[in-house]
């Protein structure tokens, strides 16, 4: 009994000592509330052909918030910066592919272009984005919340201008698949859109050596230098990498509502997506990264907003809510929170000892 | 307490997680004497110093400092300088962004009416400085200073305090033999003045020099406190190895090879302006050349041109006979070079990933993006670079800046090693590191060069250099002004040749 | 309606040459506009712009705010450095206009307000007000709720009623949220299950309706968003969820603004009733403006006529404070002409 | 042997930034003044006007540079204007509490932020960022908590000080003939004197050195013997009370509370400091230059506002476009000046 015991603690010790652990258990805090504020929230039904159930709903809104959060830990861990221009991004990219769709008109019932076709240039407008971005970053040195804030400006005034400031309307059935369901699959798309982004993402890092190259530039510029990494390209990389990822995140956004709303797609993104990589327990100022927990970082969000959605918070007070979970995590997973309690759980045995004396 | 002693710790014992840093070491400093701190590295000098002055948490033992009756605990460097402890720590630790006078004086700066005096502050500094023979200005900014100023600023910081106990942790490293016995003059007279010096290094001159007594640390535990005079050196290397070790000096007897005389390397006259002014040098296979000079007189420089870690604006490189161009240091190591930076800390470890990240990383960046290392094949190099350097670390997945200084040094040595260079750099590879290593780097270099590889060796102490270099290449102001090489390698006409007379 | 005769004469396409040196008879008007955050927002400035064009004998400087307020301000201390001839404000919010308002007014300069309304302490700081009344067009879609419930017998029945709310705190929600619940208090048969904001966005209103659904499915009757891109997103919620929405459906649901896009959908009846917002200011704005000029008095607050847009025609026309509207049923000519 | 290093430190590379963006204002401005000279760009009210309508914004950026001067940040501010006018025209409109309890209102709720954030930035070590962020989503919710109505300040002594103006000796003639003074509000003399004090405390208190320290290298700061966790934490207060009272002078200048308030503002507090010469990564920064920061950007949307023929959307672009210009053109010159100085070494 003490044995299984001890191992059990050990194993505990072991399995805390991941770095995913304290964000996965966030996440499951955030959820657990739930069993007890609406017991129904675990259910999954299929309805219509299709599922159906707040955790269905919680992974479905999170497709792009997770899509935006990969690519944010990347830019985050090479440049020790954030990107806030993503959210403009993914209205840009909504913005062209809905335009090369509708051949410029408001609104469209038939593809003028072919979707391929609309998709590949949106993304190439977001890659260029992500060029920019980059440039500045990584060539002229500019720090990267200063240099993104150029798109973040600049951003929703080209999607308008792409838009002629309509609100560009596709009603194709197929155009709707992306952000709604493929065939009579019972899986929401934008699901399947985050699952294979992470999956390309990761599997880039884990087939190439790009992930301790990241590591290294973003730790020590001038060290990777010496080393033959050419730290440059490495960022102008990330941001390449994160404004497509941006522009994926715009399109699925934008299928979702079968329209180009240049003002309200991706709104408020950048700063989730943020989030969601600090709640992953990745270091702002960059290094060392886990996408994974980014990924979690990015569910544990949604999930709070559905939760609260829930629960009946009206919308306009869920920032105060949010607010107060986010302190709360963040503060439990500080590691200078966790020394505190320690320090004070070995003061008090010792106070303990002393008096048993 | 002792009327003597000011400090005095007892079984004071500290761990991080994986290692135990300290155990039940005990130290005792008194009035007026300047008391050596030795060890390997890793040894625990530098935690002993930090737990002290309260940069890390004191887990057990106690303190006492004289004047103050009950034991005392330091949280924090602040507390510590109250309590009368002023210390230079062994990375140098100053705000680049501030300037000379204000890294002298923050903390304590002079004020008028509750304003800072500026005024005051900078003629005070300028006064400090002129003392101590440190040739800056005090509006300069520090991340203009090179390290070996830097260092010298922060020990001029630490002794203006008006303090009962000073540390220095390996202080002199970085610093030439003039700036050397300034620092001891200075040191004798606080020892005059009654104030208790602890002075960590790994130059044992030094310490016979200076040192009033030693204490020797190994592996975290207090080997013992001796007499300096009572103590011969090879006693004393004994004690910190826990080995006796034959003879230091059996590197000397080792026949310097002179083998083909292949060039690997010509620099044509390459330069950079601003730095190093054009020069000429041939660099043969199987060779071991010493660059020699005073502090800034561009030693670095030079082979961070050939290295393209600054890239030359003029003049041309012939590798193997071909001209190469060299834009980026992955150039360079692609034609097989590799280049242990001076500074460390700066340009040398990447402090958050872990040795073995740091020691395969280079090898990975030659390969290319495309070719990443299996783990099997990064843990058999961490772990045989390890072992072969000795490398004191919990294990290969710790972040390499919770090694000790020295440690971190060979984990840099061995992520060239592990590229199989042709062309070696070492610029001040022996920086930090204790004496046994020392002996086995400079073993290694002229391993290296028996095989038939290439290197270019800096260090500040001529002697070392003397032990392996087949030809020196002497430095003045930037600019080449001879080379040494045969029976006229002897330490009297290096000296002769820097302090100049032959070009002049 | 009155929406088509302004249709017609807003659409002028044409743009003098620009003459770079400014003729003394152009007659200069500043227009600090809050941004181009939707549809609506979008044709009322080309509205403004088309009317206000040199060729009609204006020069128009026209600013965007960007939804903040401080920049109107600014803006309007700069018309006013620039010495332009009026002052056309279309203001972010209704608030806090007194300080700059007073500087216009000591600059001798007439300032109008355009869509919403200003809320000063003193009334002579402005000219004029052209606009939509917001409460009243939540009244309208109250009083069309009722007729509706009462021609097909169902006035007695419990109705439950959800609103989709626009931006909290933006003059329109106010209005349509206050038009709702005072028909809410009067009525004991309905219940307003829940009112949260899709902050006037398809996506927020879909996501908000998902959420609403799993709440109360279909005990849901009534689905009142009060703008069109909130009503878009509703319904694609409701179908997903495999709800019918109409009038023989599980629900119906009720918007505000009649847009190009709102009426395509009130046309084929996902949407039952579309209560219209029109943008068209630049028309009457000008009206107001050479009445000044011919120094006439202009009246002081002018609401803008609104339509009614129903699918069906059940409810001829409805009644409130002792004033008649009609109820309009959309048909494809009209949904068609609708130019925003 | 190293005199070579000597000389020539006086023009650091970070005055010398400054001194960059004081001449790209001027050059710009200038050239407003020329090119719309009849639209008014060259009467001195029109200067004024930067000032007066930037006051809040003024006073917070100097907050936000302190705080990035320790290598922090705060996004918060936007949000916490928000809530400072909502809970200031809340307490006079609905509540009928003085103007006085107003302005203690603001500042209390900007201290109040400050302690809380001051303390999980300084001693749990939490990200600045993220924090502040947190402190961003709550203020805004807590405005909506208090009223999601807009409240219109109407308290009579409130106006009349909102309505003060100062004249200035000096003036311009209309084109109807009326000679006008040039005025300023006092916001505008409490935003300048918040400006001088904090440059002062920069310079010449114990503490703002410590922010330099601190921002330069925390480590070292640490072990030189700083109270890296109380400076910073007296920093997040202090910048709590500067954004406090930013946020009334800002109220003063819209005279109202409500919800969407201020939104955006923390970018425009930052961007002004980064223009001004302030960087992220801390340890660099002066109050004088965040004054030109804000000025810039209050040039650019006035130039903006002037020309009178663009788009919403071109607004935008074209606002973004002057600050990337901006933006690189500095970065390129003091880019420029790093290598120079580097090759002129010897
Ligand atoms: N912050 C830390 N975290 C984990 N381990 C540490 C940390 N600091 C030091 N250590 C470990 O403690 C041991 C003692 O290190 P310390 O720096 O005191 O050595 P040292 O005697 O100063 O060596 P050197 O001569 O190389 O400077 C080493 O094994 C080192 O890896
Ligand atoms: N970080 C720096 N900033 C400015 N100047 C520097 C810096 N580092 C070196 N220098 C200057 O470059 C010149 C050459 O320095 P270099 O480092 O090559 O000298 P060195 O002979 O290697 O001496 P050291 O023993 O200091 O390494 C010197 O004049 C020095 O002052
Ligand atoms: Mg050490
Ligand atoms: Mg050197």
């Amino acid at each position: 009994m003490n044995i299984t015991c001890k191992n059990f603690k050990s194993g505990f010790r072991k399995l805390s000592g991941r770095r995913l652990f304290m964000p996965f258990i966030c996440l499951v805090l955030v959820l657990l509330v739930n069993v007890i504020k609406t017991p129904d929230f675990f259910e999954i039904s299929i309805k219509n052909g299709v599922l159906y159930g707040y955790l269905i709903d919680i992974i479905n809104r999170a497709s792009e918030l997770v899509i935006l959060a990969i690519g944010m830990t990347l830019v985050t861990a090479a440049s020790g910066g954030q990107d806030i221009s993503v959210g403009a991004v993914m209205a840009v990219a909504a913005a062209v592919c809905c335009q090369i769709l509708s051949g410029g008109k408001v609104t469209t019932n038939t593809f003028d272009n072919p979707l391929l076709l609309a998709i590949l240039i949106a993304l190439a407008v977001a890659l260029l984005c992500g060029a920019f971005n980059g440039f500045l970053v990584s060539r002229l040195h500019i720090q990267p919340m200063v240099a993104t804030l150029i798109l973040y400006t600049a951003g929703r005034g080209i999607a308008q201008l792409i838009t002629k400031g309509q609100i560009t309307y596709i009603r194709v059935d197929s155009y709707k698949t992306m952000g709604g369901y493929i065939g009579s699959c019972p899986v929401p798309t934008p699901i399947f859109f985050a699952v294979i982004m992470v999956s390309i993402v990761y599997l880039i890092l884990k087939k190439t050596a790009l992930g301790l190259y990241i590591e290294s530039v973003g730790v020590n510029g001038r060290a990777s230098r010496l080393v033959g990494l050419n730290s440059t390209k490495i960022k102008f990389l990330t941001y390449i990498i994160c404004s497509v990822l941006a522009g994926v995140a715009g399109i699925v956004a934008s299928s979702r509502i079968y329209s180009a709303d240049a003002n309200n797609i991706g709104l408020n993104m950048e700063m989730d997506a943020i989030l969601a990589v600090a709640l992953g327990g990745n270091i702002l100022s960059g290094g060392k990264f886990s996408l994974m927990g980014s990924v979690i970082g990015a569910y544990t969000i949604q999930a709070l907003t559905t939760t609260l959605y829930a629960m009946n918070v009206s919308a306009d007070q869920l920032p105060v809510y949010k607010a107060i979970v986010v302190i709360i995590i963040v503060v439990l997973q500080s590691s200078t929170f966790k020394k505190q309690l320690a320090g004070l759980k070995i003061r008090k045995a010792s106070k303990a000892i002393e008096g048993g004396q | 307490m002792d009327q003597n002693v000011v400090l005095k710790i007892d079984n004071l014992s500290k761990s991080f997680p994986g290692v135990k840093a300290l155990s039940n070491v005990n130290f005792c400093l008194r009035k007026g004497e300047i008391h050596a701190l030795m060890g390997e590295n890793g040894a625990g000098k530098s935690t002993l110093i930090k737990v002290l002055t309260g940069v890390h948490e004191l887990e057990s033992g106690e303190i006492h400092i004289d004047g103050i009756n009950k034991a005392i605990i330091n949280h924090s460097p602040q507390e510590a300088q109250g309590n009368g402890i002023s210390t230079v720590y062994q990375e140098v630790n100053l705000c680049p962004n501030l300037t000379v006078a204000e890294n002298l004086f923050i903390g304590r700066e002079p004020r008028k009416a509750g304003m800072i005096d500026w005024k005051t502050m900078n003629q005070r500094s300028e006064v400090l400085l002129k003392k101590l023979k440190i040739d800056v200005s005090s509006a300069q900014m520090l991340e203009e200073c090179s390290i070996a100023i830097q260092q010298m600023i922060a020990i001029a910081r630490a002794i203006d305090m008006k303090c009962k106990v000073l540390i220095l942790d390996e202080p002199t490293s970085s610093l030439d033999e003039d700036e050397v016995e300034k620092l001891f003059d200075l040191m004798r007279h606080l020892r005059g003045e009654g104030v208790g010096i602890i002075f960590v290094t790994h130059f044992l001159e030094q310490v016979y020099a200076i040192c009033d007594r030693i204490t020797v640390l190994r592996n975290g535990e207090l080997v013992g406190e001796y007499v300096t005079e009572k103590l011969p050196r090879i006693q004393l290397v004994a004690k910190m190895m826990g080995k006796d070790i034959d003879d230091l000096a059996d590197i000397k007897s080792e026949q310097k090879k002179f083998t083909e005389e292949e060039s690997l390397i010509v620099a044509d006259g390459l330069g950079h302006a601003g730095s190093i002014k054009p020069f000429h040098l041939e660099i043969n296979k199987g060779e071991v050349i010493g660059l020699t000079g005073l502090l800034g007189s561009g030693r670095s420089e030079l082979v961070r041109v050939i290295y393209g870690a600054d890239k030359p604006d003029s003049g041309k490189l012939i590798f193997k006979g071909k001209e190469v161009k060299i834009n980026t240091p992955l150039d360079a190591m692609k034609l097989g070079m590799s280049y242990l930076p001076e500074d460390r800390k700066k340009e040398g470890i990447i402090p958050d990933l872990s040795v073995r990240e740091n020691i395969i990383i280079a090898l990975q960046a030659k390969r290319g993006m495309f070719k990443p290392m299996s783990k099997k094949e990064m843990e058999e190099a961490a772990d045989k670079y390890i072992d072969l350097l000795n490398i004191k670390t919990a294990g290969r997945e710790t972040p390499v800046k919770s090694l000790s200084g020295g440690n971190q040094q060979k984990v840099i040595i061995g992520r060239w090693l592990l590229t199989n260079p042709e062309y070696l750099i070492l610029d001040e590879p022996t920086r930090g590191i204790d004496i046994g290593t020392k002996t086995e780097i400079q073993k290694l270099v002229l391993e290296l060069a028996e095989e038939g590889k290439a290197v270019s060796f800096i260090s500040s102490e001529v002697e070392e250099m003397l032990r392996t270099c087949s030809r020196m290449v002497v430095l003045r102001d930037g600019k080449k002004i001879g080379e040494i090489s045969g029976d006229q390698l002897t330490q009297e006409t290096i000296m002769k040749t820097i302090a100049g007379g032959e070009d002049r | 309606s009155n929406s088509k005769d302004v249709n017609a004469g807003s659409t002028p396409d044409a743009k003098a040459p620009t003459d770079t040196s400014k003729s003394k008879d152009l007659i200069t008007v500043g227009f600090s506009q809050v941004g181009a955050e939707s549809d609506w927002r979008t044709a009322n400035t080309e509205s403004m712009k088309s009317t206000f064009s040199e060729a009609n004998g204006y020069e128009l400087i026209f600013d965007d705010a960007q939804q903040k307020q401080e920049n109107q301000i600014a803006a309007i201390r700069n018309f006013i450095q620039q010495e332009v001839d009026y002052i056309v404000l279309a203001p972010v919010t209704e608030t806090g206009w007194d300080t700059v308002l007073q500087e216009a007014k000591d600059a001798g300069i007439p300032v109008i307000i355009v869509d919403r309304m200003v809320n000063v302490s003193d009334d002579s700081l402005y000219t004029a007000w052209v606009g939509s009344n917001f409460e009243l067009e939540g009244k309208k879609a109250a009083a069309w709720l009722d007729a509706y419930l009462k021609a097909a017998g169902k006035d007695k029945d419990e109705v439950n009623i959800v609103d989709i709310q626009g931006t909290i705190g933006a003059s329109a929600q106010i209005g349509r949220t206050k038009g709702l619940e005072d028909a809410v208090k009067q009525h004991s048969s309905w219940k307003l299950l829940a009112k949260t904001t899709g902050e006037f966005t398809q996506a927020k209103g879909q996501e908000v309706m998902e959420s609403l659904l799993k709440q109360y499915g279909d005990k849901i009757d009534v689905v009142y968003c009060e703008n069109d891109n909130e009503a878009f997103g509703a319904i694609d919620a409701i179908e997903a969820a495999g709800y019918k929405v109409g009038v023989d459906g599980d629900m119906i649901v009720m918007s505000f603004d009649s847009t190009n896009a709102g009426l395509s959908d009130t046309l084929n009846g996902k949407i039952t009733l579309n209560t219209e917002c029109n943008p068209l200011h630049g028309p009457r704005v000008e009206e107001i403006i050479k009445d000044l000029q011919s120094g006439k008095t202009v009246d002081k607050q002018k609401y803008v006529e609104e339509g009614i847009f129903s699918f069906e025609n059940s409810v001829p026309s409805i009644k409130i404070d002792g004033v008649d509207y009609p109820v309009t049923q959309v048909t494809k000519d009209l949904a068609a002409q609708r130019a925003y | 042997m190293m005199n070579k290093i000597k000389g020539k430190t006086k023009l650091n590379s970070n005055s010398f930034l400054l001194m960059v963006t004081v001449l790209m204002f001027l050059l710009m401005y200038i050239a407003g003044m020329i090119i719309y000279q009849d639209k008014g760009f060259a009467k001195p009210q029109m200067f004024l006007n930067l000032f007066i309508s930037n006051a809040g914004l003024l006073v917070i950026g100097c907050g936000m540079t302190v705080v990035m001067i320790t290598g922090g940040i705060d996004i918060s501010v936007g949000s916490v204007t928000a809530l400072v006018c909502m809970a200031a025209a809340y307490s006079m409109e609905n509540k009928g509490l003085s103007v006085y309890t107003a302005v203690a209102a603001s500042i209390g709720i900007g201290i109040v932020y400050g302690i809380v954030q001051g303390y999980l930035v300084a001693y749990l070590d939490i990200q600045p960022f993220i924090v502040t962020l947190a402190g961003m989503f709550f203020a805004r919710g807590m405005t909506a908590v208090i009223s999601t109505e807009m409240i219109s300040i109407k308290n009579e002594l409130f106006l009349k000080w909102a309505n003060y103006k100062l004249y200035l000796p000096f003036g311009t003639v209309n084109k109807k003939g009326i000679y006008q003074p040039a005025y300023i509000y006092p916001t505008v003399i409490i935003a300048l004197a918040a400006v001088i004090l904090i440059t002062i405390m920069l310079k010449y208190t114990k503490f703002g050195r410590r922010l330099y320290a601190i921002g330069g290298s925390q480590q070292s700061a640490l072990m030189m013997g700083l109270n890296v966790k109380k400076t910073k934490f007296e920093a997040y207060i202090l910048n709590g009370f500067l954004a406090g009272l930013g946020g009334f002078l800002f109220c003063l200048n819209s005279g109202a509370g409500f919800v969407e308030q201020a939104k955006g503002m923390e970018m425009d507090a930052i961007s002004a400091a980064v223009i001004g010469g302030t960087l992220l990564s801390g340890g660099v920064g002066t109050a004088v230059g965040t004054l030109f920061g804000v000025l810039i950007k209050g040039t650019i949307t006035s130039l903006i506002t002037t020309q009178g023929t663009l788009s919403s959307w071109w607004v935008r672009i074209a606002l973004s476009t002057l600050l990337c210009f901006f933006i690189v053109l500095q970065s390129i010159i003091s880019f420029s000046k790093k290598k120079r100085k580097k090759k002129t070494g010897s």
